[in-house]
């Protein structure tokens, strides 16, 4: 939603892209065009948190698969119900201050079907405020799921709840405040972030490092054994992430305009020449081009154009792709010198494509493509944007990083955030949920919830009996 | 020491459960397998293709007894995984030299006692 | 669709969400932001049934996998089929009378790209006509497939094609006229169901279970053995649903706006909170959260939401969700004192739902949020509306049990509607397709379909033969 | 896109669908209706080729699914590649002549957010040549991938997309060019292809089978072994791509209006009946009716109707659907008889569907139900219209023919087309990308990347050791 | 009678199969295993991680087979299981003391026949 | 010569593996079985359904041998593998009467001799 938020330090309440030039005088109206199209964004943003269930569960062991798919679609119930209820009143509530948007906007209060979206009163958008809040929930939604890959294979189940609850409220949704909200003091500062670079994958990065420190590593059996138990699901999660994330990057436009369309063709672009580039560099160090390659790559690149989308053109946004990609990939490269057992690469992927993404923001941004004035990068005559972007890139590392800290310190002080050894080498599918993730029926018994009934095995014997 | 080697359709495996553990039988280890024996052929098509399957899903078991069990065990199998059908499958003994617990250490037929039932072998 | 048709029995023709006020002299035009968004609505629709496939999919067996997942996918050809010749005409055709449309639109004759859907005059919308007659059929394409869970692992396939399209035709279509034709029985008596909870749920959850009465039980071996084969595929046929969801439920305003968004946000929380209920109801009774709970739950929510979604307020979303999700969790655990085999749930999961929503649609439809002064329920000062509410729930319940009978004993007596033992214990899918779902390829022979030629298997000896 | 351009020859420059009566006088805006519709297609468009891949790697054995797989996904690196940085020119480009665009828009140059696209002054959209180009970059990426289902089980990797690269710039680009530019030689002989049944699909199926031929048949033990290994994913990729096909298809409208309706109703129409026709094709032939065939019937109807979805009414749309179906079938079934092994029926579905369709657009297109008055076939008075049609699927498998031919035989000189027997034996995953579609885990070391480190298997006797 | 066990390359299955037909065995149980013995490992790698495949894919087969069959059964898996590379695998013969019929509780020779060849078993 | 056939926890397996290695046993045919013992049930529950997992995960290892390896292959399978835990599972030995190389024809004892190690059999 940058494009609309950058008008505001020059002064600027006019927006891009066409017939929106209404005063303040002019009643605000809802544009049909502009509400379809966030609509079906919203939708296709919501996709992506069962998209990166996929991609996650296919690279975990089949004996934890539904406990990683599990951590991401929990966070759609969790975000479902906090996002409404105090999240979004804290990001986009009352501007009193640069901080926190205040509890003017608790449980929604006050908001109706007419409302229309105008970020109390400083911009003017043309969709109703309900789809707004909705189409933010999603990004509060899935942020706090990218870092579960970090922490699969180990972490109890409801600790994990809790931690997600408190960093959607605590950290996530006053940082999208500072970076989104017209009075949030980073995007006075100027960051250049148009769909979440830092509030949402480099939030989310840092925070699966800290995370895991605190965590531990897996036992050294599940690590040895963790190789991807099903890379179709990787290829379908990676598909269902980079469409749903069209809606992610375009629709942070807010508008169905030209910049939309900037953003979209770069979140084609990028991720299809990062995967290129990714396959490259194993290609260069002696493997096989790997399918498992190709997904990451794109995903790195959909993480590296995500704050830079709607600012840059289409030749820069290939050397975004391909440069994020490179430095992810060493970065991959390098774990295993870690102390930190991420376990699916959680910080390469989306701390490092953040990173690499929101200072190449910084060096590519060129209104003479966008438009948009406000946004000029180093190729632009505007250096001194990749101070601006750095500063973003800092503030954002060390708020998640003792923000995440914290709250875990105390859910391992309060109820410990590890399954015992035992649970962790029968896998967590089975332990925490009770469940296997695929079955072929044949040797385990149903027996409708009515043990000792006649459908239950006859087991007569007392030897018989364990 | 005898090794059973039973090879049956895999809905009779309920049944063949439970009549080795009405009997005392609860040592065992089963495995899927694919059976050809005297079974018509399943064709299946996948467009202008046609598939033979010749090879029927089995479940094989394979369970060590004690001499004194033998005949109760192959009894009690040969009931219950009988349909009457061609494909009913097949019984295999043959004679074993040695059983080792693995968690104790055990040998022969204390080996294939249960835990907590330090009854005679079966 | 209820936010247009309701303003018809308060003589309003005005439609909701700004700059519809055209009145009958204005040509009517295309919006091309409502076209826009009902294009992409019904696209979604279409996806809710392969999602549904995948969810009952991944639920049923894996020896009856295909089968379960065809009976969804066929429902697409033949109501593609019946829609456009006949079943719209039933449902949408001239207003003559309250109980069915007349054949004036058999073969869709008459319709061009150029029309726009105003229901016989009455109502105007901003769309074209052949989009609405799109976005109905998938909901009619859905409906018969949501019964088949209740049917899988024994129903004759052939008798199963007839059944659905008879129910399509002679139960769905007419169900239609009644709650969302302007001249409709029950719409004119004023019940509200935005979405589809009566015509959609109520009666797929209903006739579910009418149906497997007659069909009869599973054999024992195959309910024994009944434990789903592929976990992974039930969330993703429950994600595939939800996002489908979306212009199921928003789309029903038929126009991109703030009704369209409250009705979208509401199809966000409530299946997100009925997804906690479920999983907390586990933890209750002793169990562990489970995979499968949360794909339910939130399945769940999206079916009570469904008739609520346009007419209620967050938080009244948010108590709709979870009261479903409690309502229907308990008949799952009771449904093995039930008679009927219900293989799949769909009356505690369709059915409940959907009765639990209509009757809270009359509780909590809050004009004050919506804007829909024709829709207030007991919250907004209306308690007579859930007396309305009751009165469609028991209609439809009653018209699809004696519906779904007849068509049910008609069929059984005609051609039959179980599989032989023999055929249900082989697993339907190598039974009734010649396939199996999953293949390693190495003990099978392919054979070009040139039986007796060079690349079949070399039998030579007679008693190798058979 | 051919509803804007059929204006053409007979030199009206109004556009069909409402409001866009703007002479060249008026300024052209961006309609944000259209716009958003567009983006959304395009979107749609791109799950295509994840889809295409479910759909071919299902079909494929366990042990080739990812290289199947890739052979999808990587064409959408390598078009997001080549397409803006030249292929876009050489099919969009300026006007120069009829044959290619020509490179003044070479990596996209000169165009901006605020572009609206107008192909070179001549026809007027209302969406900005940033969407019109990656909607067409979208068609781009999935026409090649569609060639890879012939190819699987040996073709090396990396001319593969050697040859998808080389494909998509001189043989797509240019075709691409003659049949929907505005000043395209095919274009201006009057040939209907409303969504590229020639540019897409005959190309495909034609390329497809010149290759094989060139490339030669898999071995006979994988041939004999080719059964498909997941059905689920073969019917989630027919889902997918259907869901897709309604942006590929009504979205080459350029806008939301009645036209593009038409096109979207015909897309759910034709493949619906081309399923339940197939089914009965099987049935007839005394098979039972698979889900395979559900699946491939499905998208025979889906290539059919491409070429025709925006001319014809919904009742040709059902006949079109079944004669593809059964055409398509009865190529199927002798596909034995030829010397291609088309492994995965690209022919046979894609050229022969795309065949019928394109000529029976000839006889079915009716400008009665369309209102486009250019687009008249057989039924509407105009049977000259199959002749033309037959011109441009000559023209087409003529040029695709060579052109895949050339490409084939010059990259099997440089660098050879197959890979080793050893290598097709052991499948390509494991050959050509050291991976494996699925893993347990259990059997496999995974070493960090050390070898001979303390985590890697300790072998210590000399005969231990291979 | 004997049982022969053999562990054997998935893709010579078809040849085997084949070879035993031809021989008028038809009696056989299958199953995928894993083997491990002179091979090469072969190497994957995902992200930065590699791995070792030191197990191979196989396909074991067990046939019981009266003495008179022994040497034309094993005779006949062996050529035509054999590519003459490291990796063909084994073929393992015991002794089997007894084998039943599930379906008509047939016992040792009697339980090999086929159904409706009432020929000499094999 | 002998055939060893053990039951082991799967998570038990690399140190078996290694152990083996380390006594030069390389041959080796693994697969996955489920066996039921002594081991408490798992309770799953899908919806209102209890399902009782009766069987556990197991891998089975089939090791041919020559009598002078007997010993030291069971000891190192069964250190190995021992967790102390009821569920670690069994070792059994059946005698072997011919063990034939495929790739060769090489009969017993040289059979057992991996490539590339004239030494004397194990
Ligand atoms: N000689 C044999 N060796 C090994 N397995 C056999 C043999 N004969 C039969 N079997 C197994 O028993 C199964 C059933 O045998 P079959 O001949 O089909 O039926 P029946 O035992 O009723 O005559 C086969 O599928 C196969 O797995
Ligand atoms: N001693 C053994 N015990 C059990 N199985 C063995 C043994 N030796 C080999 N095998 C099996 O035979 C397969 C092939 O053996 P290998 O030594 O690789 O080739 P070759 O027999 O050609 O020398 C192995 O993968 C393994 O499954
Ligand atoms: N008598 C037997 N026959 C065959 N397999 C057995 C037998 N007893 C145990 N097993 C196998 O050994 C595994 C472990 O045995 P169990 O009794 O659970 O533990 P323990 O050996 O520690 O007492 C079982 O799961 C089963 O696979």
């Amino acid at each position: 939603m940058k494009a609309l938020k950058l008008a505001l330090p020059l002064g600027l309440l006019t927006l891009m892209g066409g017939a929106l030039a209404q005063t303040a005088a002019a009643a605000p109206v809802i544009d049909k065009g502009d509400t379809a199209f966030m609509l079906i964004a919203s939708a296709l943003v919501l996709l992506m948190t069962p998209g990166l269930a996929f991609f996650y569960g296919g690279l975990a062991r089949a004996k934890t698969v539904l406990n990683t798919m599990m951590m991401s679609f929990i966070a759609i119930g969790v975000v479902a119900l906090l996002w409404p209820l105090i999240g979004y009143s804290i990001a986009f509530g009352d501007l009193k201050n640069a901080f926190f948007g205040g509890f003017d906007k608790v449980a929604l209060s006050g908001l109706t079907a007419g409302s229309i979206w105008n970020n109390g009163g400083v911009i003017q958008t043309t969709i109703p405020t309900f789809v707004f809040m909705i189409f933010q929930m999603m990004f509060a939604v899935i942020t706090p799921a990218l870092i579960s890959g970090a922490l699969i294979d180990r972490m109890k189940f409801g600790s994990y709840i809790l931690f997600i609850g408190l960093w959607s409220v605590l950290i996530y949704a006053p940082l999208a405040h500072w970076v989104w909200s017209a009075n949030g003091w980073l995007f006075a500062r100027g960051v250049l972030d148009f769909a979440g670079g830092t509030v949402v994958h480099i939030a989310a990065g840092i925070s699966a490092l800290v995370a895991v420190l605190i965590l531990g590593p897996r036992s050294s059996g599940s690590q040895r054994a963790a190789v991807p138990h099903n890379i179709p699901f990787v290829l379908l999660g990676a598909a269902l992430l980079w469409f749903g994330w069209f809606g992610f990057n375009a629709g942070s436009e807010l508008a169905a305009d030209g910049v939309a369309g900037l953003a979209f063709i770069n979140t084609a672009i990028a991720p299809g020449v990062a995967m290129l580039a990714w396959l490259l560099c194993e290609v260069v160090r002696g493997q096989r081009p790997s399918a498992v390659g190709a997904a990451t790559g794109a995903v790195v690149g959909l993480v590296a154009i995500t704050p830079a989308c709607a600012y840059v053109g289409p030749v820069a946004s290939m050397a975004i792709g391909a440069i994020a990609a490179v430095c992810s990939f060493l970065v991959v490269q390098l774990k295993h010198r870690l102390a930190a057992d991420d376990a699916l690469d959680v910080f390469a992927c989306h701390g490092v494509g953040g990173i690499v993404g929101a200072i190449l923001t910084g060096v590519f941004a060129d209104s003479r493509v966008s438009g948009l004035t406000a946004a000029k990068g180093l190729i632009d005559g505007n250096p001194a944007q990749i101070v601006t972007q750095l500063v973003g890139v800092g503030v954002t590392i060390l708020f998640c990083a003792v923000g995440t800290a914290t709250l875990m310190f105390i859910i391992k002080a309060v109820m410990g955030v590890r399954v015992s050894a035992q649970e962790e080498s029968m896998g967590l599918d089975v332990s925490s949920h009770a469940e296997d993730g695929y079955n072929n029926g044949d040797f385990g018994y149903a027996t409708n919830g009515k043990s000792g009934s006649i459908d239950s095995p006859v087991i007569l014997s007392a030897n018989a009996n364990d | 020491m005898k090794l059973i080697t039973a090879v049956i359709r895999p809905e009779k495996l309920p049944n063949v459960k439970e009549a080795l553990f009405k009997i005392g039988v609860t040592g065992i280890t089963l495995s899927r397998v694919s059976g050809h024996g005297g079974e018509r052929e399943v064709l299946e098509h996948y467009r202008g293709t046609q598939v033979r399957l010749e090879f029927h899903e089995k479940v094989k078991l394979e369970i060590a007894v004690s001499e004194a069990f033998l005949e109760r065990t192959v009894k009690a199998i040969s009931s219950a995984a009988r349909s009457g059908e061609v494909g009913d499958g097949k019984i295999f003994v043959q004679s074993l030299e040695q059983v080792i617990r693995i968690r104790t250490g055990e040998n022969d037929a204390d080996a294939l006692t249960p835990v907590g039932t330090p009854k005679e072998g079966y």
